[in-house]
């Protein structure tokens, strides 16, 4: 077990969110494929099962569907069910369930069932995993009505978010980005305090742009920030954290100080996230913006498979790129 | 031409169960359960089933509900699956129940107000737990292994007595994926929840033969290693047994089981379908010969418990049922426009309040979408 | 069978369209839930399996899962399969093999194998039907790298869109808007003539403000637009058609006029196509906008059952609101 | 207690297959294309296959190849299933299936660069109609299916004789809605396909009985009304005659089969797995006395048409095309970053040549991500 206090990795603190919710909440169960014995593909539920018993931590037979499904009813009779899907690249079987169904039961009952489910997903790329395994389809989620789209990207916020989804008495979708699962280590107290959902993190205070980012892109954004500082430039970075629904005002606050703004994703540009919070941006600080948000992406094609997944991915260079076009637009100023 | 000797692994059977025959004679003695009292009331939930279904099919062409679907002939699976159920159990149903919804509390008014375009017809009054109607084919047979599974947590966790899951679909539904994983998880978690199919022969114009080469529904349970049962849908005291027995055994602790109905759709498969585009009069007609209320009503006249003047009671009395009914589903207000919020999360998220108070603004101006 | 050059309405056009490709490509074949005898549930595929044989146009068993996936293994051996999911609502399902699959295969095998599939559905509401057919999810959809996502708002281009959908070597997802199915009817000559893909279409010139919209909101876009006429200020109407990939620029040389412009969809607002929309244009035309962009959505919200619909549908009244905010913006003048 | 009177509806059996028991003696006589030729070439082709796997896995190792998953132990059906297709037959892959490849012509360069992270692995330059290895779980039966369509349609409409596609997946498969949706089609449209389950006891950590309650995976054929047989996975004869005879009535118009082949996956899941974490050296050490290779060895011996002299040619022969594979793989030039765009459609579509060109410059200018 994770020792109070000693400094944890981001897989090792969603590992101790779920054995904090198990052994506080008997409402609490998890499932998934592999989650058991052998403690998860990338080892987020290492133990549990041993700990928490069979009954509570149970693998299931190989179906994202049924996965999907299984929690809906569930949840309905007043468990809380955490669902994991082994990489975010299977969850597409899922999408009927959680769409039509958990994100809609509420509502469709006018509030007499609900489904406080967590749907758990490795995502992300750049651990040279086969096809299929480096997926950032968010955006397909974020668009769903009475869905939450959560990422986390630190230990500390993982540990947060997740006991908040699991707190959550609507459905949420957490999104674990596995490229940086053992990047960083931090302590993380086991209090089993929640971090609050539907709000931004800045992780960065600056004054001449905004760089907004989530998940591992987080890692190559302050990065980036840290460059343009060299050069004199002070980057504010944001991580929304919940994608849905958007902490746009925090975003709002930081462009009354920066005026511009790049929007960094992984997933494919084209209906990804930036374009929501583009889109955002634009209809509420229209006046502030002195260049136009620029994003950061993947292109509009096939995640490649690993030998062309660097040429994909937004990396440190082509945030700087973004950001200099931001900044020299707005020092050409409005024409 | 080579010919390998082979080894005998396994065996599988499926059986038929049937009580009253086509005529409505009794094909062998009845199950305890199915008194004269027990035989009046189903008769009577029956026929307010095909009650409620007219009237709405009525409605509906009057432009007063939306989309209706009945259950036009197969009144007996809806009955007397609604009646096997403890208050307790959960039921999960498919959208072709009306006798089950009956059976389960579910008002007249919350059918029609669903089928009328609002949500609060599924806001069920009297069954809480039950899950609502589900459209999506197929999705709510694993909905209610999860629901079996939740039960199976409070018996094993509290103590308290292991309740049931009964979930229904048609006979289509066992060509998607959903019905088969869910059997299967039943079967491997040994889920006390029970399918049951309602093969009605149709999955709109899909003859049954066109669905699956199977010889029957019931082998699919095969399939998942759980028990299985074909009967006989239009004979109230077949259906009953079968989910009785299949319940009794998951109470126990024994697992899910499937069950086949046989039946038939005398109607149209909804209101916007019209069936003499893809069936024959002929088929139609001799499948009315053996509908389940006329054959329940031959059998209860033959034991001496049924006659015309206990009809025209009924009659009368389903009646009022059924007006007051209208009134109740008539004089509810209609819902505010910003109900579409209230129920969307438990706390509207801060970041719909814009868009709330945009809608509330709009309603208040009088704007029209 | 529809006679040539008779006025015929926008499900009787895709039916004609279905019709030429089956007579002139002996690879099509048609399949779907009840496409045969009963002819689709709106008729759409009415006379084809009379006309063309049970072998070339197929009811399938009730699962969009397989039907999303057997198109993919037709279309790997040379056939061109038309496959129709009965309502939007219910083609959740068969995402992974839409997404996974028939958008990938190309790319997969390095143009070994192709998925030349054309997927239907009607889509979008307004036809006081029950729970679950009434979606616009097109954005879901426009998000998938390799998928086109194609949506025709009038008879003619129904037909012309649908011939070119068949026709292209790649998988094309396409839309029809059910509530206009039967709404007006146009001559559409049967002479197998397609319309481009990827090309947006002016069905309005205006100098004053521009208003994108596609499918069904397409009638109410252009009814506003002649509301405004009578005030003096004349909307040029933009349907994009092909959602993806979007033809940006026809939109962009139409802001060089009007400097101004509201997106209108069914589709909840949080990551539709109205924020790729936006985004883009603020990406390439920020100096000619003199207005933020205005998204005229539905909400996000579940789409409520009948009686709550045209609360939640954008109708004339709120694309006038729109149209209102982005020319008084425009007055204003940016600050 | 009530026992009503059930009449029998309809039954079932799953037989099992074995030509070659676990010390590889012959249990009943080999069927005729079970030359000694076609026996060497079986076991050159396992032998060959076990090679690739093993080199792949220390490539992985030492940095030089992503995840591989290696068919240890599954030698027997990869080569059976394989050999059993002819040259216009379509084969639907799963990712266990070296054996399969190399009989398909798929050239060990090609599955190399596949687990290398390049898509050309994937361009199968010998077997242009096969479907390229499917990772999705069990997503490759429908594929199958719909091939299988394909061919049928071909058939009909052209007169061309009938050919028949083949589809592999492991146990665990079985419990996706796919599997289930893609027989019951294949049922009900007597399509000309095979779908082979390797039964290899584990779907990564999750036991074959954590995965179904069933008693056999071929009796899952039942619920789509198919034909079904459990055969020694194993035994390369058994496998091989089970497959050839699907395949033959495949071709003859009859329809579809499923094939349970009974192995044991005697290596990790994949170079990403440990699976010592979940199952015991005992256990594995079980398995390996009736691993496919070993058995058949002894069985050429037994019939003197083995020995060690022709086993050191063999090895040096297969180090030699291991060795040759490996150049090809590594001589090959690395793809250009644009290729990214080039096969997403067959025309780059407009909107996309901004991309594509920011894609090249910023690869000209050496940016890297
Ligand atoms: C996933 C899904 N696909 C399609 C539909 C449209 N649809 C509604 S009912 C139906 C046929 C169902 O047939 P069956 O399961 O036999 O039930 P029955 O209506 O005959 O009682 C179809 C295709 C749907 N509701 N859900
Ligand atoms: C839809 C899907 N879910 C999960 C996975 C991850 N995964 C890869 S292999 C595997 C187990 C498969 O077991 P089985 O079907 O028995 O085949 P085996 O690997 O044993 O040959 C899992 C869960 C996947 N590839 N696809
Ligand atoms: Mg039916
Ligand atoms: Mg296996």
């Amino acid at each position: 077990m994770v020792e109070e206090n000693s400094a944890i990795t981001l897989v090792e603190a969603v590992n101790q969110a779920l054995a904090y919710a198990l052994a506080n909440d008997p409402q609490v169960v998890l499932f998934g494929q592999d989650i058991g014995a052998n403690g998860g593909v990338f080892r987020a539920t290492d133990g549990l099962q041993q700990r928490f018993g069979p009954e509570r931590v149970l693998d299931t037979p190989l179906a994202e569907n049924m996965i999907a499904g299984i929690a809906v009813g569930m949840a309905s009779q007043g468990l809380r069910p955490i669902a994991e899907f082994q990489f975010m690249g299977f969850i597409y079987p899922a999408l009927d369930h959680i769409l039509s169904h958990a994100a809609r039961m509420r509502n469709r009952t006018r509030g007499r069932l609900s489904c406080p489910i967590v749907y758990r997903a490795p995502y992300g790329s750049g651990i040279h995993a086969p096809e299929h395994h480096s997926e950032s389809t968010e955006a397909i989620f974020a668009h769903v009505p009475g869905l939450r789209v959560v990422v986390p990207s630190s230990p500390a916020r993982a540990y947060g978010l997740l006991l908040a989804a699991i707190r959550d008495p609507d459905p949420v979708l957490f999104l674990e980005p596995k490229r940086i699962y053992r990047a960083a280590k931090q302590p993380v107290p086991d209090d089993g305090e929640a971090l609050p959902l539907d709000r931004a993190f800045v992780l960065r205070e600056g004054r001449d742009l905004t760089l907004i980012a989530w998940g591992a892109s987080v890692k190559e954004t302050l990065a980036a920030a840290e460059q343009l500082s060299t050069e004199g430039i002070e980057a504010e970075v944001i991580d929304p954290a919940t994608l849905k629904p958007l902490d746009i005002h925090s975003i709002i606050d930081s462009l009354e100080k920066t005026h511009c703004c790049v929007v960094v994703h992984e997933a494919a540009r084209f209906g990804g996230l930036g374009a929501e919070i583009a889109a955002q941006i634009q209809e509420y600080a229209f006046d502030l913006l002195e260049a136009p948000v620029q994003r950061v992406t993947g292109y509009d094609t096939v995640m490649p498979y690993y030998q062309l997944e660097n040429v994909y991915l937004p990396g440190v260079e082509r945030i700087l790129a973004g950001a200099r076009a931001a900044l020299g637009y707005s020092r050409e100023g409005r024409q | 031409m080579h010919k390998p000797r082979l080894q005998l692994q396994a065996s599988f059977d499926i059986a038929w169960l049937q009580y009253l025959d086509k005529q409505g004679r009794a094909t062998q003695p009845l199950p305890e359960f199915a008194s004269p009292d027990w035989l009046a009331h189903c008769y009577r939930q029956m026929q307010l089933a095909r009650l409620v279904d007219d009237r709405a099919v009525k409605l509906q062409r009057t432009g007063r509900l939306g989309t209706y679907p009945s259950s036009l002939g197969q009144e007996a699976i809806g009955v007397a699956v609604g009646n096997a159920l403890m208050k307790e159990d959960v039921y999960c149903p498919y959208y072709r129940e009306t006798g089950a919804f009956l059976e389960r509390g579910v008002l007249i008014e919350e059918i029609l107000a669903n089928w009328g375009g609002d949500e609060r017809g599924q806001n069920f009054q009297h069954a809480p737990h039950d899950l609502p109607i589900c459209i999506p084919i197929a999705t709510q047979a694993l909905h209610a292994a999860g629901v079996a599974f939740a039960l199976q947590y409070r018996h094993r966790q509290q103590g308290t007595p292991l309740q049931v899951a009964v979930t229904s679909s048609g006979e289509g539904a066992t060509s998607k994926g959903d019905f088969y994983e869910a059997m299967n998880l039943a079967g491997v978690w040994k889920l006390p929840v029970v399918f049951v199919v309602n093969n009605n022969q149709w999955a709109i114009s899909v003859p049954r033969t066109a669905q699956t080469a199977t010889q029957t529904i019931a082998q699919k349970a095969i399939a998942a290693g759980i028990p299985a049962l074909q009967v006989d849908g239009n004979d109230v005291v077949a259906v009953a047994w079968a989910v009785r027995d299949a319940m009794a055994r998951a109470r126990n602790g024994e697992g899910p089981a499937l069950i086949e109905a046989i039946s038939y759709r005398l109607c149209d498969h909804t209101t916007a379908d019209d069936a003499s585009r893809y069936r024959s009069e002929e088929e139609l007609e001799q499948a009315r010969q053996w509908e389940p209320i006329r054959r329940l009503d031959a059998y209860l006249r033959s034991e001496g418990l049924w006659s015309d003047a206990k009809q025209q009671d009924l009659d009368r009395e389903l009646a009022q049922v059924m007006e007051a009914a209208l009134d109740n589903w008539e004089s509810r207000p209609p819902e505010p426009a910003t109900a579409i919020f209230d129920h969307l999360h438990a706390h509207l998220p801060e970041g719909l309040y814009e868009q709330y108070d945009q809608l509330r603004d709009e309603q208040t101006a009088g704007v029209r979408g």
